[in-house]
């Protein structure tokens, strides 16, 4: 549906910032994912070598 | 020191039911108000298509500013009760704080384009939303500078606290100075503007703010971990395991 | 406590002769910023007159916050403000007269120059007043700012970049309203009274906040 | 005398005394912290010597002790100052073109002109010969003569030529 996404002349302008807004978002969402995994899994390995 | 580990597990509990929360709400109120921004809201009478990206702008804005006092809020904290929990809360709501700003700076000089004709302008808000990002980065600059944790807390809060100063000021701005920006930044009781922009707007609004609690909580989830990792490879690489407990005890008897 | 004032002000005058100059490298640095932007100008000597007032007003402000890089650290890094405290002398005295010291030495020689600095970028002479009085007024902001910021990073290594990043967003104002006071070309606009509000306002916050990072660096 | 292997916090625990780090954790201070040693700690002057001498490099010996000497506004005599410490040869040379040990008893000279009651020291003996050691020891003991107390900090376990004097003075810090 091209005629859907077409906004005229300054299409360009609002796809650019809907992009940008969704990529600078999704970046910090997936790092902090990311992170929150990392941090978990290394605390669990650093107990797991204690418990003994 | 009891109160000192009490709260961090206090805080996970609870961030077990709020960061779901907040994160189903970002998803269910930003999405939504994206669909309703570029595919249902009527186009403006004045300014056409263009308008639609009023709608990643403003709660972009709202959120760096929301994110900024709640930096600076948080700093108070920490720094006159010195609760380590609130200087983590500082520590990782300053990247996203300055994410939403730059997100903020960038839609708006993209709108201002076809709207004024320019990228950008050395207006009052234009202006002070920029000394926001470099606040941000500052206190990013700080944090990373000095190593001790503890003197690093501080003085970063300080410097959060100090520049809370522009936070009136770009709230204030467009009713100070005559600018390029409507005053009453974008009139949210709806008299002005459609009801269902005014609506679409708000939600969008309410969802960058649920986006910004869940991204606050958890970083600062992964802080917390990888704080209890550290300390506790530290403690086990240490030679003598006792020396821990004798700084608090011992040394006051020597 | 007068006394004491008086006893740190003349301890950092008389450093400041011992210390092979360094209280005018921010001079020097001031000079060479106007001599480039003269030639980043160009020879169109109508253009350069009209913005010299402006270019003035930002080489001052980057070059006190330059000469301000090393105004606690070296006492922090020595001791000097260890024993200070340890004696039970009070440190905000000691921070206004920092602070006192500082724009003797340092600052008074740039604003000695920037008269002739404004008149080598080809300003109208008869703006050079009111740009002397501007900054006047406005100087104590930067230099407050700036000694604010100086405290914040105090021991922190090179840390010149870090004290202009800190205090670089918030030199934005003063600068704002001196170049306008400046445009507006009396003594009494209402920029000019902006700018006079915001060296006051930064003349009650400054040393404060000073005092409290210097009481945290002392740890 | 305070004690200790390395970091075993006997340099923080000189420096809460000195009322420099208001607490760490809160509880080391307290221990510390009943009512009577705060207010003496805080109303009355410290002679502190630190890891950091608070000495400017650019200045002379003799400079330095008068720039103090007006702080402390005890009007001390400087010369018998640096004569007790034995820098009268060296003291119109700047600090920077002294040895670290000549620098050590310049400090020393400092907290004579103090003229505090409490001193708290932190490593004296540093950078200094056993010469050095022994200047310590004599003015502490003067030290303690004229009802003086001292709270030092030293890691030299291994060393014990200087022990014989410190620990006398041990009674005094630590009643």
């Amino acid at each position: 549906m091209p005629e859907l996404l077409d906004f005229g002349k300054n299409s360009i302008f609002i796809w650019t910032c809907y992009g940008v807004t969704i990529v600078v978002l999704g970046a910090m969402i997936i790092t902090s994912l990311r992170k929150k995994k990392l941090a978990k899994k290394a605390l669990a390995i650093v107990l797991e070598e204690q418990k003994p | 020191m009891l109160s000192y580990f009490a709260n961090p597990v206090r805080f996970k509990t609870l961030s077990k039911w709020v960061a779901p929360i907040l994160g189903i709400g970002a998803a269910v109120l930003i999405i939504p108000s994206w669909i309703m921004a570029l595919f249902i809201v009527p186009a403006d009478y004045q300014q056409g298509d263009t308008f639609r990206i009023m709608y990643v702008h403003v709660p972009a804005v709202f959120a760096a500013s929301g994110a900024y006092a709640f930096l600076a809020i948080a700093s108070f904290f920490s720094f006159v009760w010195r609760h380590p929990l609130a200087d983590t809360a500082a520590r990782v709501a300053a990247p996203i704080g300055a994410a939403f700003t730059f997100l903020g700076l960038f839609t708006g000089a993209l709108w201002g384009k076809p709207m004024w004709g320019a990228y950008w302008v050395w207006d009052a808000r234009l202006t002070s939303t920029l000394v926001m990002l470099f606040l941000f980065l500052g206190y990013m600059a700080i944090r990373a500078a000095i190593r001790d944790e503890n003197i690093s807390a501080r003085i970063g809060a300080i410097a959060a606290m100090a520049g809370a100063i522009n936070l009136p000021i770009v709230k204030y701005s467009v009713e100070w100075w005559s600018s390029l920006h409507q005053s009453a930044s974008i009139n949210l009781s709806g008299s002005e503007i459609d009801n269902s922009m005014s609506t679409t707007l708000f939600v969008g609004i309410i969802g960058y703010f649920c986006l910004f609690g869940w991204l606050v909580i958890n970083n600062m989830l992964s802080e917390l971990d990888t704080r209890r990792t550290r300390a506790l490879v530290i403690r086990s690489s240490d030679q003598r395991p006792s020396t821990a407990s004798k700084q608090s005890t011992g040394n006051p008897d020597a | 406590m007068i006394s004491q004032l008086k006893l740190i002000v003349f301890r950092d005058l008389l450093l400041a002769t011992r210390s092979g100059g360094s209280w005018a490298q921010g001079s020097i640095f001031f000079i060479l910023f106007i001599m480039l932007a003269a030639f980043a100008l160009g020879p169109d000597q109508a253009e350069r007159g009209f913005i010299a007032p402006a270019l003035v007003w930002l080489a001052v402000t980057f070059a006190s916050q330059l000469s301000l890089g090393q105004l606690f650290s070296e006492d922090l890094n020595d001791g000097s403000l260890e024993c200070w405290v340890t004696d039970n002398r009070s440190l905000f005295v000691y921070v206004i007269g920092k602070l006192f010291s500082h724009w003797i030495s340092n600052f008074a020689p740039i604003l000695l120059l920037s008269p002739f600095a404004a008149i080598m970028l080809g300003a109208d002479t008869s703006s050079v007043p009111i740009l002397m009085i501007s900054l006047l007024v406005g100087g104590p902001a930067i230099v407050l700012i700036g000694a604010m910021a100086s405290a914040l990073t105090a021991n922190l290594r090179g840390a010149g970049l870090l004290i202009v990043l800190i205090s670089g967003p918030l030199l934005a104002s003063p600068l704002i309203f001196g170049v306008g006071a400046v445009q507006a070309g009396v003594i009494n606009s209402v920029a000019m009274k902006l700018l006079g509000a915001i060296s006051l306002f930064s003349l009650v916050l400054s040393p404060v906040i000073s005092r409290l990072a210097l009481k945290i660096h002392l740890e | 005398m305070v004690r200790g292997a390395n970091g075993s916090g006997k340099t923080s625990l000189l420096r809460i005394l000195a009322g420099l780090t208001s607490s760490y954790s809160g509880k080391l201070q307290h221990k510390f912290g009943d009512s009577k040693w705060n207010t003496g700690v805080s109303s009355g002057s410290i002679g502190w010597l630190g890891h950091k001498l608070g000495l400017k490099q650019d200045l002379s010996a003799i400079e330095n002790l008068a720039i103090w000497n007006e702080t402390y506004k005890q009007h001390g005599d400087i010369s018998t100052a640096l004569q007790k410490v034995e820098l009268r040869n060296t003291q119109q040379r700047p600090v920077y073109t002294m040895s670290a040990g000549q620098k050590q008893r310049l400090a020393l000279a400092r907290l004579l002109l103090s003229n505090s009651q409490l001193w708290i020291m932190d490593e004296p003996g540093a950078n200094l010969d056993s010469a050095g050691n022994k200047l310590i020891e004599t003015l502490l003991q003067q030290h303690s003569e004229h009802g003086g107390i001292a709270i030092i900090a030293s890691h030299d376990q291994i060393n014990p030529d200087a022990p014989t004097s410190y620990i006398k003075l041990e009674q005094v810090a630590t009643a």
